[in-house]
């Protein structure tokens, strides 16, 4: 699986990210910087990691979707290429509407940064394929913009990928981190191919960090692509 | 005469320029010479006494002197660190002022050609209780978090105490620690003449001109109207000068950076020039600036932030600049490195100024005047509480030891994925990818111990921030410091100051431990109130195998809780005898540094034999305290019982030095005790991990018996309540 | 000729979407003894001086920035406030 | 007789104080292809909804709301846009 991780000026999760997919999965993992296009068949993941990609100070990832690199990512994921936006990244990627709705300032209007839970409620998508419906991971999240907003008819139910929880899967007011609307955690587009989540599974998929969590999204796709792979190819 | 009294002088200051320069300085050449020689850019109040501290080492590559202190750690790697403060802007506007701190902070780790990898922050305010301490508080945390944050640097370590001594006089001291490979670390003695100098970042303004003045005089009504234009944080902008100064050191030709911190051009130039004696030759018409009409003294000052100077090899600047235009950055060349020691300013063809650089940067020390204050009694009776339980709930919430959370659940402090041990602990842990080590990293200084014996206060620092690295496993390597006093001409603080030296000097040298960078921060006081002496020691360690790393929290069931170090009553000054009794003026508590030492070895070794579950020094609430926060961060409860004649609330809450409590399977319990043997360290078998309350009793009779899961909502709870009363 | 034109444009939250500042605001006025106050909507106010032709052509490419860049749609509503021509 | 009134206030960065947002925003409106743009300032808006008697005391208490509250002197200056009756 050929990976590409999108690198904004401001992005600052953009190592972590391609440290992940290289090391630890030891995947063909290039940079691709946000004034550079790519063929739509040159990645079969793209990244677009979190940080403050042009600054953030008018609206997260606002500017950001006007970059020359986001017009590659759309095409890609016309295709059906694999897209990740994680954290900053699925803010870029509602303003770019490539996924519906938007992120908000959190509801206690604080930046926060510490581990929540989140529960599977789809599990047929490549991102969430190896996990079980309601199987709750633990994650790192930290943002200051994560309130997600969308209209109810905007929203299908099957695009709530993951959901913010408590310890043991309950969907509670306290368990809500940020305000979002219906505790949502990641969404993906109707395709089911681009998924934006606010925690970070990039943060925990080594040991030494304490929590392996994160490598389940990451084995998902693994497993998803060679499945598909095998199944083309028949 | 009036000229001189406006630009802060002396006439002893004038008459030195006047035979310098053998004639009288224009007026560019003043307001120059008046900024450098303020007491911010100068340390002329303390460099003399700067230098008894020890700087040298095995490990150290670079000690005071240069923009940070680096240290070697092996592999070809060095860390590179270094404190200071923003305290009277944070005073005046504390988001932007906390924020531009940690920009400012953030450059000098840059300026030495490493990435910063994290940042440390110990704050200082007042009763949490007044609406304007409030502000200052969350102003200066929201200020640090938006910088930090967007710069995606980890903030991931610091400490805060509350005091009336800071209601005006807010403390903000930031850290930043860097990782270098050692050839593409840069140092000013690769400066050579003709070497291009190229300013890069954000254009030049108007803002925080006079900056370093005002941060040199004590706070009032008349500096409030002579506030220079309050400097607005841009991280953005900072976290693209990191990408590019990082990338740009990779280059040989860039021969040295140099951050713009107070003083701007004028400091950042005459220090390039007078380390290695030569001189600078700018245009100041090739700054960019970002207001139409600036004079040369405006751009000469300018304390805009966010920007930097390269010095980088004549005919390669092109390679240089395409760099910063990669990153969206302007780098215009601005002058050059010359051979005759002069500060040379040029504006529209014309000289402005041209003055040796050496003057600029040495100004005339001035001798401190100290005056002994006489030292407090050490002991009073004081009443027995009737209920001890209820002082451990109190002490538990006091916000001087509760949890922090509230505050670094604002900050980012795992963005870099290298975060193993996170803040909270004794110490914040960072693997370095790519190889087996992890560094240690702590800020420590109860502001307490040193208002009332500075000696033994700044000794006491020293010793903790050791023995934070010790239990996670770190072997101490060097420290940095930050010294925030009153006003240096009072002889009071004046002798203040030399005490925490000197104490600062005995503790370092005890242990080893060299002093590789740090900052001086005078005038922290207003007509009504002055700050307490507050060293803040910032100091970085070691783990050579960080599979090997060791935390606070209780682990297991049936582990064994054994206390390292004197079972203590010590009947002096601690967090108890304040917040119960209301008495802070009696001696701290006593610091025995060979005992210390001991102390520290024999933990480290064990941990390093692997024989500790967990290991967590013992500091402001005492044993009672400490025991709790190994529970609570465990998650799990501990039975102890104690068997002694002293009095129990000391032997609870007291803050006896040189303990660390630590827990560890039964079975390396003879090999413990035997360490300790071996380096005559006094040791003691507390009791037990186990259930889920934790249990205290003295003598057969129960002091404490509270559910974990109580004592952890009371320690955890208790800021956020403060702040939102 | 080309002229110079200053104009305001301010960006509020859209009706129905939660406005945490604002909430925040009134709350710390109702504190600070404004017991008044009924509402509080927080927003963002741009200020954008441009060269135009005129004051229809200003307006034109005030709006295009809103939709292009300024505001959100989905959570944010815009308002053009004045146009005024400066020297 | 009470009334209920709407006033808005803008609160803009002083004039020389450095609004690194204002610029962001100016730059990536350039990017877009709005060259003519030569000053873009960011601030916020506040829609404030009171009771009060008459349209001399929503300003008078508007003004001591921005002094005590919504507007930081240090480096922000206020302005009241308009006042309007509302039912
Ligand atoms: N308290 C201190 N202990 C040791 N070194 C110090 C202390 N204060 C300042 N220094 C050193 O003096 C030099 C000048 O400090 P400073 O003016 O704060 O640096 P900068 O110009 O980079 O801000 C630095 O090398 C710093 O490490
Ligand atoms: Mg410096």
């Amino acid at each position: 699986m050929r990976c590409a991780v999108v690198v904004f000026p401001g992005s600052n999760c953009d190592r972590d990210a391609f440290h992940v997919l290289k090391n630890v999965f030891g995947l063909d993992c290039h940079y691709v910087f946000h004034g550079d296009t790519f063929p739509p068949n040159e990645f079969d993941l793209i990244v677009l990691p979190g940080g403050f990609s042009f600054g953030d100070y008018l609206r997260a990832g606002a500017i950001a979707r006007f970059s020359p690199v986001m017009e590659s990512v759309r095409e890609a994921a016309n295709r059906g290429k694999f897209v990740l936006g994680i954290c900053n990244g699925f803010q870029i990627l509602t303003e770019s509407k490539l996924l519906p709705g938007a992120l908000l300032r959190n509801k206690n209007l604080k930046f926060v940064c510490k581990d929540v839970h989140i529960k599977v409620v789809n599990n047929a998508t490549p991102f969430t394929c190896l996990l079980e419906r309601g199987q709750v991971l633990r994650m790192p999240i930290a943002h200051g913009e994560g309130r997600y907003f969308v209209s109810k008819d905007e929203l299908k139910e099957d695009q709530i990928v993951f959901q913010y929880c408590d310890e043991r899967g309950n969907v509670t007011e306290d368990s809500n981190p940020n305000g979002s609307f219906l505790n949502i955690a990641g969404m993906t587009n109707e395709r089911g191919n681009v998924l934006g989540l606010m925690p970070h599974p990039e943060r925990c998929c080594e040991e030494i960090l304490g929590n392996t969590d994160g490598r389940k999204i990451f084995e998902s796709l693994i497993t998803y692509f060679v499945r598909r792979q095998e199944h083309e190819a028949n | 005469m009036r000229r001189i009294e406006d630009y802060g002088l002396s006439q002893k200051e004038y008459q030195h320029i006047l035979e310098t320069l053998a004639r009288e300085p224009n007026d560019v050449e003043i307001a120059m010479i008046s900024v450098m020689w303020s007491e911010h850019c100068s340390y002329k109040h303390s460099k003399s006494s700067l230098r008894r501290l020890p700087t040298k080492g095995p490990r150290v590559i670079q000690g005071p002197g240069e923009n940070a202190g680096v240290v070697d750690i092996g592999d070809g790697l060095a860390v590179v660190f270094k404190m200071e403060s923003h305290n009277h802007p944070s005073a005046v506007e504390p988001f932007h002022g906390a924020a531009t701190g940690v920009g400012g902070i953030v450059r000098d780790v840059l300026a030495m050609g490493a990435r910063p990898i994290a940042l440390l922050d110990s704050l200082r305010f007042g009763d949490l209780s007044e609406p304007r301490v409030k502000y200052l508080f969350s102003g200066v945390v929201s200020g640090i978090s938006f910088y930090g944050n967007c710069i995606g640097v980890p903030t991931i370590a610091g400490e805060i105490y509350f005091h009336p001594c800071y209601t005006q006089n807010p403390l903000v001291n930031v850290m930043c620690v860097g990782l270098a490979e050692q050839r593409h670390l840069k140092f000013s003695k690769a400066v050579k003449s003709g070497a291009s100098l190229l300013l890069v970042g954000s254009l030049t303004g108007r803002d925080g001109i006079g900056g370093a003045s005002f941060a040199s005089e004590t706070l009032s009504e008349e500096s409030e109207s002579k506030r220079p234009c309050v400097q607005i944080a841009d991280p953005f902008m900072e976290k693209l000068l990191i990408e590019a100064c990082v990338e740009a050191a990779n280059l040989d030709t860039v021969l040295t950076i140099q951050d713009l911190g107070a003083a701007g051009l004028t400091s950042a130039c005459s220090e390039i020039a007078a380390k290695v004696n030569k001189g600078v030759r700018i245009d100041l018409s090739r700054v960019s600036v970002r207001e139409k009409g600036m004079s040369p003294v405006e751009i000469l000052l300018s304390e805009s932030q966010e920007r930097m100077l390269l010095v980088v090899e004549r005919g390669e600047e092109e390679r240089v600049e395409s760099i910063f235009k990669k990153w969206g950055l302007r780098a215009a060349r601005i002058g050059e490195v010359t051979d005759d020691g002069f500060f040379t300013a040029l504006y529209d063809g014309k000289i402005v100024a041209q003055i040796p650089a050496a003057l600029l940067t040495q100004a005339p020390l001035v001798e401190l005047d100290p005056t002994p204050v006489l030292l407090s009694p050490s002991c009073v009776e004081l009443p027995m509480p009737r209920n001890l339980e209820e002082v451990f709930l109190e002490l538990l919430a006091s916000p001087n030891i509760c949890s922090k959370r509230y505050v670094f659940e604002q900050y980012d402090h795992m963005v870099g994925i290298d975060t193993v041990v996170r803040p909270g602990h004794d110490a914040a842990v960072l693997r370095i990818k790519g190889t087996s080590k992890a560094l240690a990293m702590t800020a420590d200084c109860n502001p307490f111990y040193c208002s009332v014996d500075p000696y033994v206060g700044a000794q006491i620092a020293v010793c903790e921030a050791a023995r934070n690295l010790i239990v996670v496993g770190a072997e101490p390597l060097a420290l940095t410091d930050c010294l925030n006093f009153g006003d240096p001409d009072k002889p009071q603080v004046a002798y203040q100051f030399e005490m925490t030296i000197n104490g600062m000097r005995d503790a370092a040298t005890a242990l080893n431990i060299p002093v590789v960078s740090g900052n001086v921060s005078f005038y922290n006081e207003t007509e009504a109130s002055r700050v307490h002496p507050t060293p803040i020691v910032g100091m970085v360690g070691l783990i050579e195998d960080a599979s090997r790393i060791c935390s606070a929290s209780f682990k297991n069931p049936g582990d064994v809780i054994v206390l390292l170090g004197p079972m203590s009553d010590d009947q002096r000054l601690c967090e108890y005898t304040r917040l119960i009794h209301k008495i802070e003026h009696v001696l701290p508590p006593k610091i025995d540094l060979e005992l210390e030492k001991r102390v520290q070895r024999c933990c480290l070794n064990a941990i390093k034999d692997g024989l500790l579950n967990s290991a967590h020094d013992l500091s402001e609430g005492g044993l009672a305290v400490g025991l709790a926060e190994c529970c609570i961060f465990g998650g799990i409860g501990a039975v102890c019982e104690l068997w002694n004649d002293s009095r129990a609330d000391f032997l609870l809450f007291g803050e006896g030095q040189s303990r660390i409590l630590v827990s560890l399977v039964e079975e390396n319990l003879e090999r413990l005790i035997q360490l300790a043997k071996n380096e005559n360290v006094p040791i003691a078998v507390l009791g037990r991990v186990t259930g889920d309350r934790l249990v205290v009793k003295l003598n057969g009779r129960k002091l404490i018996d509270q559910p974990v899961r109580k004592i952890k909502e009371v320690y955890e709870s208790s800021l956020q309540r403060l702040v939102n009363q | 000729m080309r002229k110079m034109y200053r104009v305001r444009v301010q960006i509020l939250p859209k009706e129905g979407v939660f406005d945490p500042q604002g909430q925040t605001v009134k709350g710390a006025l109702e504190k600070l003894g404004f017991e008044k106050v009924k509402e509080v909507r927080l927003g963002k106010l741009i200020e954008i001086v441009l060269d135009a032709e005129d004051e229809s052509q200003v307006k034109e490419r005030t709006k295009a920035m809103c939709e292009k860049l300024l505001a959100n749609p989905i959570i944010e509503t815009y308002q053009l406030l004045d146009v005024e021509e400066v020297s």
